[in-house]
């Protein structure tokens, strides 16, 4: 780990993420949150670990994943909730959802689910940073799934030609929806290597050790920032629950119990844990100080978006 | 025999069957031959057809919906499914550059048997991006045929025309269709495309409606019938080619006529219907027609705006008294009280 | 002072002084800086305001557009430019799910000021793939405007209220236009969009076009005028937002309406002109309304098949009788004798 | 040259190509051909080597600039001609031009102008193929431009998955229209990568040598046939004469005289007659025997196409 100091935060937006969702978990059967929600429960570490190397003013764009990402960018949890309850005063005022997640104040700029769409104006935003001369870097996250849309090959292709201050963070979770890799992927081609054919610096990592997205993503980002144009990130990772709802769904026999109880045990909290408090980088103390704000972070957000009142009238269609 | 299926089991008797008579069907998209078996509609046809024609296959809709073309000039007649229409916005190119004018452009010497099931989402904060419904846009490209099914009965015949016809069939699926039932027959039939069907008769207007909306229709002349109010519900079934006929019938008769679409209403298939209305038998309209459609507006997430967004029988119910010149009645609302709007019915309970 | 420019002169002024007061205009598009700028709409630019802002790009129409939206959103206002409307198909998921959106589904937070140029063509054997006309599917969707100007004047006032506008615009243009001369004011100005234009008045019948058939429609209302038949003739200009108000009034003047427009028939423009007349003014229709647009078919290549394809004046004035109630006179022809059909003017020798 | 005996072959292909193109060249001013034409003039090589490695059964796809490959596989130069010409006889009745030939009886299944477009249909094709358990091979031509489309990369990695037996031909002719490799692809970059990135065994050649192109085109067919999977093949080459239409137009300065009679020294025709006469490997008098008879083929192809009636109806827009 390349800056022990940023220990406590990685901990802190890892476990917001966690309990926010373990909380939408347990409260979707209410059916009072009427959206599709995708959880990344299992994969806070590269939300994490990747925003943590952005500055404020850097930008974020997501997919319909992308709880962890808006959190871990900075994102209000309020706001995000109430959106979620489809409140007026939710992100989006109601119009989004979770998949149309905003915080323009911490440079989260979006996120939408149609796969892979986000990527291009990713690109087009981190150009746009170019053109009026902004020393921003732009970061986009989006799942393996997206490397089999044209569009990421296209904007690739430009964000190397332009010589882009992008990061492409691929967190690789194995499946889409319930399809795995090898109906959709050459058996034995690393995800990586299909964007390395368009001339982009590429590497691998561990997605559930929070450290190590932490130092990838920040060598990149520096790149970016210096003019050394983008990166391709490859981040292995594992879903835990369902693709869409707040269920585990191992029952489905779509992977297997083995699979999943292998990356179970990586768990990028624990694995924190055990190893931060054994070094002594962290304290026990702190970590539980941080659990308890997240807590009533998480309990004050909620009841603020139960308490907000709904949206009277949809966003109009034009800017005016 | 006749027996009662819901909508998305007809929707896979009719794979099963076409199938099984012909070995060149097969059947491709994402999630296909995955547990949930799109919605239900793809179940157990991995383990009938085999892994060869019932596939998965990348997040890849432009170039896989050209492999599918492809396919199909190599003599195989595909499947393609969508969970969402708006997925498909991919694949526009490969489908109006290329499977809609390929028979023409090279001078009928080939054709291109494919059917693309797209799948209309609604309700449960589906959202700007999930829920489109965009049957006018491939009903305006001449070499495509359109199909939107509001029964199981034509789900099954019409599924099962669209994959004998020769030529490339956008078959539309409204997601809220799916749980509903109806008298089904056993085996092979077709609902030939390019037929309206009168799914109510009445004198006094005619409402023309698609998918969906044909239920919300229905349970609006039942409403009206109640009043004294005759309504003739003509379910489209097939938007291109368009039975005009069966149109201009009822509102020769009726002489007053009412279009509700699950699409935008400006520029929608309502327009075209009223337009055929204003050639085509001008003088037996009686008063202006009228379209009950979506708002031309993104899809609001919030199940609050929803709610106000989606029309529903009680809408049709209000513009067919006006159109009778009935002063505007509030209406009492066809759903029980503190039923949500954002869903079709308790067997549908989201998250999707 | 009023000079007469060609049309696409008109439009590469347009650019240079949106260009010139606003440096966060760019411009992109495969050809841009070529040598032959986009049929001369974009020359000089390059020299003016250098590379940054004046771009070539990959061909990758999707990616591109995205690489655009983004751009807006940080800050810039592109424009970006397809040369053949029919190439836009491959980034119809990034306009219609994306910018069309954008503003609406995060709640207005954000907007997308985006020009799309796209370029209709027309004749020369530009055939299937390269001569549709889909003004229709922009203007159905919810958070496009959709402009297409007639002349030189409306190309350059257009275009700078397009740019100048803070939602996507999509800015078709016909290549047939491209020669057209027409006086155009020098320095800034706009023409606001959503609202139509009377490009001649007539009290007896009315014909709405679009574009390119505004000047057959010209051409058809000078012949009709000989005969002593007044038409009015209403060039939309901008699809969305839609004038109603301009073409009522006139239909409630004439009691006639005859829609004229590039595209196909069938789910097209004239479907929604026809609709907002049968209801918004079905009492002043004298007759039934009428349509010149395509037949339903893909553009054939042949010079031969594409003379009967495309309506030219003859058309209009055929049917402008009809609605008249003037028996069929079989009417000379417009062009003189030997001029081919596929060219717009002598100008214009091909290839492209 | 791994088959001398296909030599003369080679050369006729090339040569009707030429010949062909040279005469609607010169035609074209009549302006009774009424349609864009794109010519490959200058590029023969690619499509005579790589057809050349075919079967009659076997089939070919392509784009805009199709005359070569439509020929090279051996479709009928009277319905080509009087497509051109937009006759009754020509091969899409009239309805296609010269961006629309198809010729089903050798197995050229169709060119379409919109760039890459044609690929997915290509391996559809391939995959089609596969599922009725017929041995044949689809090769795809396209022009470096077209790798730049996501559906390319949607098309390679689908074929790489199902080891489809399909030929990706793609012909780096260093233009997309007048916009040159550096707006367009990152420097330094060859395009072949951005396909080796998918997985897929990628050859590089010289585009205007038609013994190589026909020697890794024939590897590659053969590979294809016995169910070794795809491959992709960069042949480097140029065009001579404008984009679209029948004119030079190096006076546009989009590219350098220099840069031009660098390759028109490489004329394909001119570098097989100079090596393989010198080398006896083909007879003078076989060559001319050839061209005499391309020339009778050219000569009846334009009186035919310019004799045939014009199409009374457009073909119909249903498929009965
Ligand atoms: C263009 C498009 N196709 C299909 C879908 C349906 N869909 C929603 S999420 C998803 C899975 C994408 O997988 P991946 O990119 O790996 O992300 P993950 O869900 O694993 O995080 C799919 C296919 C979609 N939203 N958009
Ligand atoms: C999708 C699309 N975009 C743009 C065009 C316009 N266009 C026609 S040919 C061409 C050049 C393509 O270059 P390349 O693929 O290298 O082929 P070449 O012309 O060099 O043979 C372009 C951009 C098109 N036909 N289709
Ligand atoms: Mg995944
Ligand atoms: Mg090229």
């Amino acid at each position: 780990m390349s800056d022990p100091a940023k220990l406590p935060i990685l901990y802190e937006l890892m476990l917001r993420i966690r309990r926010v969702e373990e909380r939408i978990a347990d409260l979707y059967s209410e059916q009072e949150m009427r959206c599709p929600v995708h959880l990344c429960i299992g994969q806070e570490a590269t939300a994490a670990g990747a925003c943590a190397a952005l500055e404020r003013t850097d930008h974020v764009y997501s997919t319909h994943r992308s709880h962890g990402h808006y959190l871990g960018k900075g994102g209000s949890v309020r706001a995000m909730m109430a959106e979620i309850y489809g409140k007026a005063t939710g992100c989006s005022k109601g119009n989004g959802g979770s998949m149309h997640l905003v915080d323009l104040s911490v440079g989260y700029m979006g996120s939408t689910p149609i796969v892979g769409s986000s990527i291009p104006i990713g690109v087009g935003d981190a150009f746009g940073a170019v053109l009026r001369g902004e020393k921003r870097v732009t970061m986009v996250f989006f799942g393996e799934g997206a490397t089999e849309e044209g569009v990421f090959h296209e904007s690739v292709n430009f964000a190397v030609l332009r010589k882009l201050p992008v990061v492409f963070l691929c967190e690789n979770n194995l499946y889409s929806v319930y399809s795995p890799m090898s109906v959709r992927q050459p058996a034995g081609r690393e995800v990586y290597s299909v964007a390395q054919g368009h001339g982009i610096e590429c590497h691998q990592g561990a997605g559930n050790d929070v450290a190590a997205v932490y130092d990838l993503a920040r060598k990149a980002v520096r790149k970016a920032r210096e003019g050394g144009g983008p990166t391709f990130l490859e981040l292995k990772t594992y879903r835990w629950r369902e693709h869409c709802g707040p269920n585990f769904d191992n029952d489905l026999g779509y992977r297997t119990v083995e699979e999943y109880e292998e990356w179970r045990k990586l768990c990028p909290l624990e694995a924190f844990e055990k190893r931060y408090l054994a070094s002594g980088a962290v304290a026990a103390d702190e970590l539980r100080r941080i659990a308890e704000r997240i807590e009533r972070e998480v309990a004050d957000a909620v009841a603020f978006a139960k308490s907000s009142p709904f949206p009277q009238e949809a966003q109009g269609v034009y800017a005016p | 025999m006749t027996r009662e299926l819901r909508f998305f089991q007809a929707l896979r008797e009719a794979t099963e069957i076409a199938m099984s008579r012909d070995p060149s069907v097969y059947i491709m998209g994402l999630g296909v031959p995955d547990p949930k078996g799109i919605f239900g509609s793809t179940l157990g046809l991995r383990e009938k057809f085999g892994e060869a024609r019932v596939l998965d296959m990348p997040t890849s809709e432009n170039g896989m919906t050209g492999v599918a073309i492809g396919s199909a000039l190599a003599g195989m007649r595909p499947i393609l499914t969508h969970q969402r229409i708006d997925f498909a916005l991919l694949s526009i190119e490969q489908i109006v550059n290329q499977a809609a004018k390929w028979h023409t452009m090279f001078g009928g010497l080939m054709k291109v048997p494919l059917v693309i099931r797209m799948i209309v989402g609604r309700g449960w904060g589906q959202g700007p991006q999930h829920s489109q419904s965009l049957q006018a846009w491939f009903a305006h490209v001449p070499g495509l045929k359109v199909v939107m099914p509001a029964t199981p009965h034509d789900a099954k015949g019409l599924l099962l025309a669209s994959i004998e016809d020769d030529n490339p069939v956008i078959f539309i699926e409204h997601r809220w269709l799916y749980g509903m039932s109806g008298p089904v027959p056993e085996g092979h039939y077709t609902v030939p495309l390019g037929i309206a069907r009168v799914a109510r008769e009445g004198r006094d207007l005619t409402i023309v409606s698609t998918s969906y909306m044909t239920l919300e229709a229905l349970r609006a002349a039942e409403r009206l019938a109640e009043e004294g109010i005759a309504a003739e519900v003509v379910d489209l079934r097939t938007l291109s080619p368009l039975d005009e006929g069966t149109v201009l019938e009822s509102v020769r008769k009726t002489g007053r006529l009412l279009v509700t679409d699950t699409g935008w209403k400006t520029f929608g298939i309502g327009a075209e219907i009223i337009a055929r209305a204003a050639e085509g038998c001008l003088a037996s309209l009686r008063a202006a027609p009228v379209r009950v459609c979506l708002p031309d507006l993104p899809t609001p997430t919030s199940a609050a705006l929803a709610a106000r967004f989606y029309p529903r029988a009680i809408h049709i119910w209000k513009e067919a008294r006006n159109l009778m010149g009935l002063a505007g009645a509030e209406g009492r609302p066809f759903e029980p009280p503190g039923v949500p709007l954002d869903v079709p019915d308790p067997s549908f309970v989201g998250p999707f």
